[in-house]
């Protein structure tokens, strides 16, 4: 009874409570659609009471690790903890009962936190104007890399290649190559940094874009970023920045004044969207001021008579999904930086610098670390001493879950052996971090005195070590009816049941 | 208001460990000249002020605990039981991440694999993803694989689907060299001669969407057997909702069948977030966007979940994915599979038949009043057009005094329509807020 | 990190987010009071961030059965569904935030949850009127007995006694006793049921009331039910009804009309308030006519001016607690009778009922069964035979635990040797009822074939058998400051730990 | 609307593993003359409806999020963090039962355990049970407790003690042979010559409220002293977030503290449930009515909570037992350990302050209006008296016109107080509802 059943292996009388009952017959009611539409045969959906729902997904919540219940040193991620009263403000009827087809007049509330968040990350960013309409970071991407296209080609350029840099999100790229360009990348130097010759030799007038992130992949600010600016620009290319962690730059300095033309920012990290077990997010853009123009529609404006909609802006590059983004998470991260404000948000950017540095600091002696100095938000360090040991990476991000930690990243960035890369994020304590660098010291002595045991780790989660080979090889995507015979009584763990 | 965990003296301690005097030493890389600015934001509010603030700002807004919604157009103000929110807001969902780590996440896995079976059975398609941003950009998606795997560059698009979705299309598919072409209507419906016209071995795919935009039921089989005659695939774009009593997709030969997924116990929200679902027969699988989850074992034997067929995503393949996508809409996903497992086979029925019964009480009962008339007489689901004639500012004015929201304008997509007037109909309706609608009509 | 530390164990940042600022200085507002009355030392509250507190309390929370992940078939406490929605019709602002000192023209609707609810409690009970006012259960048997001894010292009669069977729940005699009475047992028969000679042999003119159950505690119906109130009143007794577990009487038979006098009623068991790991409940008292003027004071009555409070009432005891009652608790119930209605209360009692008899029926060759025959929606087993093989009622229960169901009620009522106590409920599925006696089955059959893993059990749960003894002996009942030395990093299970 | 999980397939399967034909023949043992009856009850509701008309039930209902709540006397609108409910309200708390199974309910135990350290470091007493039903039965109870500890019979209550908390305790003790006696009070708060004078060999114990129920601050010390001259007990029952500022009951000598748990993150849901805390010294630990946890060890040796001292209870020692409660209130004990773990040491302290604040701005802005006098001159904390000169309807009408409610009439009370008003000013309070509240005055 420890809801390791699938939903369609459970079986009770199915209610659907809510709904009333029909006042006509369902003989008077099929007429009013003609048989050849008509569904045949049943959807087999499970049939299941309330209770057994809530038994089966409680139970399902049960087997994960989270923010809420667990450290979740995820780098990359910015697994902050996202205060729960703005899941509450989002779901008040007044801002989750609403249509977005309601007339304007209907719904300003709804538009002047949009048009006031528009206004928020512009100053945070330093860009001239926002859209809020793509759905997540890499919808954001996509939607730059329009603007810049759309832009490129006002100008009667002819623009064929993007540059990334080597250690870039792969968001970075396949957006690039959505978009029908040329990918290409640029070399990372010994000190972590974008390689500035190499990106000089690879800009011509054919690149639309260099799409980058600053602080970069492994936490470092690129120094040279007004430089790199500089030399992108003079080849009529646009810097594009990837504002998906931003978590270090609040308050402390602003792409815009670095240079970018186009941004993009993940709420669902830097701005208290929970991450939701892999989304809802929302992925805004910003662009300076040239390029407002293109931005997609509608745009959100003011005038005397109150918040409207822009809709005729001819050079837009249009509509990117349907509606005007996702408000849900919206209104959270606009709840979220008034309830800062600009102090507050400082504050992030300090403490999760801070933080990242602290543990830094604390890991040098135990792991490699790759490149040194100071980091931002987030920084990389290497088991490849520990691999000489016989335990990997992913062997210690394992064995983290034991101690109720959640791994961090590991091998990305790809172009460091034995990756882990750590973003404690500035919501965690001291006396959290000091823990974890307690637990990974004396997972570095078992990769020592008892590698076996990390090897063989997680011993304490739901599930061992999972067989991912055979899960590409025998593809298992759904249920189908007649399935595995019942499974016998089991108690909790396996090693107790009979 | 601050979240921040450590103290004043947790921060010198750390500085001192890490061996800087200052902060501001730790931000040495960055140029002075980029760090002379002032965040020009209000200060921060305190929880209290801040509630208080927000909920000034919300009674600007007319919402469906006041007003009865008519307004439909891909969203719909269907009844969201208190369990669904309950069980997936639980802390464990909303705040892990994507489950990488498959067994620190074997909650959200084996939900996502429910999910997907769901969503399979619900369309009678063989796969599903996890899930994509909305309706919009899963059918925008759907055109990009249907090009990619035909090797062709037209997709033809009835002017019934529903036009944001075609436009938000258009966006995706500027890049390519990618055509898409419109064709007409009769009567509310795709004109099925027009399309068999304009097909051809340059054409990736015909779209269909059912019910239509203007709610009206399109003729799928038909304009599947179509596309497929010209070796076309065939995308249909269909309301969750509906197929408790209409064919599904996969019975109709659909090879990509995408939706909107709001309508399966997601709230309305402004418009989002909601979720696209994103379905496909067999052959396509490996060319499926975004995340999927499969069944295996641990090591130990156990039945276990993990994401799968990973080669096909960004964090993998970089340029060579299939698609861009990375986050996707998870916990609006997890929030359908709540739904639809509370709904079960029956309710499902049941909720379609609720739907078609308020919807053809509201049609009759409208259509009484004198310069009523219906845009067309075709069949339809939960959403019907009606023309109406009255002048449209006072209409609105009238409706509003009668606490209701909607019906939609038809003229704000389609210009040519005059005082065309798109009404939905979800459970939610009563007979009560249906004779207030009357009344408001009847009241110009 | 897996929340074992207690919440003073924890230490970062307090915020308080919730608190503005003070308008003016400490110095200024302290002067509004006298120095001796002030705090000298500050309340050594933990210092905590909203982030270690939701994870302190989430943690917790995992360690926790409940019915939402479990099945408890929890003997005398009706741990059933209870319907989500109620929560939230409980908590919205119209019902949670509203004074009981607002005018009554200012709450009309929650005086019209009270008054409609006292008028359902009358109906399916069978009585003439209710109080709402009693908190739990136990609180509604000090109100009735209160009541008894009003109308008897009304009638000028004095009465000392008050009966209970001995299986009686144990508040029975504790509120006897707390009303001043001498407690008198009454035994039960071979069958299971009341004695009646022996009740006929103490009855007096001495006796207050006889405080009995029906069904009673071994689940079993009082088939002499009518006479045994004849009796009673033949010397002017009292019949006084402990509707706690009313569960299986739901538009199947009524108290009042069984010749009942005083009626109480666990809102928390039959009617759909959860459990809340140990209240609040609420526990109406309902009343024959004679006795209606004796209830607490205020009364909620109905004029043309819509619902007011009654408030002098002459005979009245009193009042039992401020205001009038849980009223947080009492719309819960309201909602539920609501939503089910007549058909789905029956169906409530028929159900629970059915799953008792059933799962009876299923054990009644493994377990021992000290009394036969159809029970109401529960009853009684006995672990006599698996006692003799080593392994007692407890270790079973224990045991029970590993295979993710909670516990029947053990060693209750003291009047069966190794008592298990089990009630289904009727939010249960047959499949689940099918797991549990596979279940159960494979515990006795472990009983022979391996005792020792039973004794060892639980296996799984966060801690393992609890030493209750060095519990009560070296009392530790709170935490003091300096205490013990920071724990070593632990994995979550100490079987993996260094 | 019904919650059950059989099918009647099942049903059928089930009757026959029973082996009864039909469900009436479980019922057997019930007289005939008892199962004829109707159940004269409406029909049920489905969730939609249920929502529907319990919303509308509501809108007869004035909350506080649509008038500020000026009313007090025993509960206050204090503001909850959002993080409370979320936390408590989780399901692992919610539908479990009492802590009986240890090993089953470690996060129930641990939890009251903190709650005993957090209830105990707030009062500065030594030990706390896991809560009451409310402050009016805890101070019944310690009544009780006193009587039986002492072997007196006599009560000393100063009239300033709350009146329903008098009423409650006359009810609990009106089987005993024992009396309670009321002392007088001057200008508002205890007439400490009255109570030296009512003391004598008989009284069991003398209770002291602070803030006393005119919200005026009483010298509990004095008042204690006075009592263990006597020999008696000293029972305090204070305002738990007065103790940000005011000295605790373990400080002053009460023997024991008692009070009303609601303002520590309860809402106030028209008076319940909320909880009474209890706490005693030492020397009467064993007398502590309610549940307790403990802190032991597993077999094992880890930390482990479990319920103890039992024998105390009713289901041990049935009529032996120190009091009957069973069931008490601890999802309200839950919420308040969260909140206290929210508000922190320091928090505490300023929550105390922006009452106290808030209270003395509205009795600044008060008494400037013409024909409004203070009930005492004496210092209080978040509450106080006023009289105010109006037509006591007018006075209704115009603060209900101003989404004012209360304050509250003394009258209701005390009868001979005449145009008295009981005015009580949380953290939730603003310049801008203060200001109404003076206009609704100033308008009659
Ligand atoms: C640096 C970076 N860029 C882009 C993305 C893509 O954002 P999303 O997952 O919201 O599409 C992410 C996160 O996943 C990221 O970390
Ligand atoms: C039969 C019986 N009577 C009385 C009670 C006491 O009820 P409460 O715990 O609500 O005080 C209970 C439950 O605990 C019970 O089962």
């Amino acid at each position: 009874m420890s809801g390791a059943e699938l939903i369609f292996e459970k079986h009770s009388q199915n209610r659907a409570s809510w709904l009333p009952e029909l006042k006509s017959s369902e003989e008077s009611l099929m007429k009013k659609l003609p048989a050849s539409v008509l569904r045949r045969h049943a959807a087999e959906l499970p049939s299941l009471s309330e209770l057994d729902v809530v038994r089966h997904f409680t139970n399902l919540s049960h087997k994960n690790f989270s923010v809420d219940a667990n450290f979740y040193p995820l780098g990359s991620c910015t697994m902050k903890y996202n205060p729960k009263v703005l899941d509450a403000i989002a779901s008040t009827s007044a801002f989750s009962q609403i249509h977005p087809y309601a007339e304007e007049a209907d719904a300003q509330g709804a538009l002047k936190v949009l048009y006031e968040m528009q206004g928020f990350l512009s100053e945070i960013t330093g860009m001239a104007e926002f859209t809020l309409q793509p759905a997540a970071g890499a919808h954001g991407e996509l939607c730059g890399l329009l603007i810049a296209g759309a832009y490129h080609r006002s100008k009667g350029r002819k623009k064929t290649r993007v540059l990334v840099p080597d250690s870039s999100h792969g968001t970075n790229p396949a957006t690039a190559a959505l978009c029908g360009y040329e990918v290409v990348q640029v070399r990372t130097d010994e000190k972590g940094h974008v390689d500035l010759a190499d990106l000089r030799s690879k800009l011509d007038s054919s690149v639309a874009a260099f799409m980058m992130t600053n602080p970069n992949t492994l936490g470092l600010f690129e120094e040279d970023i007004l430089e790199i600016a500089r030399a992108v620009h003079a080849v009529e290319g646009l810097v594009y920045y990837d504002g998906a962690n931003m978590n270090a730059l609040l308050g402390v300095c602003r792409p815009g004044d670095m240079g970018f033309d186009i941004v993009h920012i993940n709420l669902h990290k830097t701005f208290a969207v929970p991450h939701g077990s892999g989304g809802p997010g929302s992925g805004p853009v910003g662009v300076r001021k040239e390029l407002v123009p293109f931005l997609p529609s509608p745009r959100i404006v003011r005038d005397e008579e109150g918040y409207r909609f822009l809709k005729n802006s001819p050079q837009s590059i249009g509509k990117l999904r349907s509606f005007y983004g996702n408000f849900g998470a919206v209104i959270r991260s606009y709840a979220y930086i008034k309830a800062l404000g600009r102090e507050g948000l400082r504050a992030v950017s300090e403490n999760a610098i801070l933080n990242a540095n602290y543990l830094k600091a604390r890991l040098k002696d135990a792991f490699d670390v790759p490149f040194g100095g100071f980091c931002m938000h987030e920084f990389v360090v290497s088991a490849v001493r520990q691999k000489k040991r016989g335990v990997k990476a992913l062997d210690i991000a394992k064995r983290l879950l034991d101690f109720g930690v959640h791994a961090p990243t590991v091998y990305f960035p790809l172009t460091v052996e034995e990756a882990m890369m750590i973003e404690p994020t500035e919501t965690e304590s001291r006396q959290t971090l000091d823990r974890f660098v307690e637990i990974l010291l004396a997972i570095d002595r078992e990769s020592v005195e008892d590698p076996a045991k990390v090897l063989a780790a997680p011993h304490t989660t739901p599930v061992a070590r999972i067989d991912e080979v055979l899960a590409a090889r025998q593809l298992n995507l759904r249920y189908r009816k007649p399935q595995a015979p019942p499974k016998p009584v089991e108690a909790k763990d396996p090693a107790y049941s009979r | 208001m601050q979240y921040i965990s450590n103290t004043d003296e947790d921060r010198r301690q750390m500085l001192a460990a890490i061996g800087v005097p200052s902060f501001d030493g730790l931000l040495e890389k960055i140029p002075a000249s980029l760090r002379k600015f002032e965040l020009g934001l209000p200060a921060g509010l305190s929880e209290i002020d801040l509630v208080r603030e927000l909920a000034d700002t919300g009674r600007a807004n007319r919402h469906f605990i006041d007003y009865a919604c008519y307004l439909g157009g891909g969203v719909y103000d269907h009844f969201v039981p208190y369990v669904v929110g309950h069980l997936a807001m639980r802390g464990e969902f909303v705040t892990s991440y994507t489950p990488y780590q498959g067994e620190a996440s074997q909650g959200t896995l084996q939900s996502i694999y429910e999910y997907q079976s769901l969503i399979c059975e619900l369309t009678a398609m063989d796969f599903s993803n996890a899930s994509m941003y909305d309706g919009a950009s899963a059918l925008a998606e759907a055109a990009l694989l249907a090009i990619r795997a035909s090797g062709r560059r037209k997709i033809l698009v009835p002017s019934t689907v529903h036009p944001e979705y075609r436009l938000v299309m258009k966006t995706y598919l500027s890049c390519l060299d990618a055509e898409i072409v419109e064709i007409p209507s009769r009567d509310g419906t795709t004109d099925a001669a027009a399309l068999k016209q304009a097909l051809g071995p340059d054409v990736a795919a015909v779209i269909g969407q059912q019910p239509n935009f203007f709610g009206l039921l399109e003729e799928m089989p038909e304009l599947a057997a179509a596309a497929h005659q010209a070796g076309s695939l065939f995308i249909a774009c269909v309301n969750p909702v509906s197929l408790g009593l209409l064919q599904p997709p996969g019975e109709y030969g659909a090879d990509i069948a995408v939706g909107e997924g709001q309508p399966l116990g997601n709230p309305v929200s402004y418009g989002g977030p909601h979720f696209g679902f994103f379905t496909v027969k067999e052959p396509l699988l490996r060319k499926l966007p975004g995340r999927i989850a499969g069944l295996t074992v641990d090591k130990t034997g156990r039945r276990a979940f993990v994401l799968t067929l990973q080669a096909r995503e960004q964090h993998i393949r970089r340029e060579k994915a299939t698609s861009n996508i990375c986050t996707n809409h998870s916990l609006c996903a997890l929030k359908a599979a709540i739904y639809l497992s509370l709904l079960g086979k029956e309710g499902l029925r049941k909720l379609a038949l609720l739907n078609l019964e308020n919807a053809h009480a509201a049609y009759d009962r409208l259509l009484r009043i004198p310069g009523v008339k219906p845009f067309s007489k075709k069949p339809f689901f939960n959403e019907f057009a009606l023309l109406i004639d009255r002048d449209p500012e006072l209409l609105k004015e009238s409706l509003r005094r009668n606490l209701i929201l909607g019906p939609l304008a038809l003229s704000d997509f389609y210009p040519e329509v005059r005082n065309g007037y798109l009404v939905a109909v979800t459970e939610n309706r009563t007979p009560d807020d249906l004779e207030r609608l009357a009344k408001a009509i009847e009241a110009v």
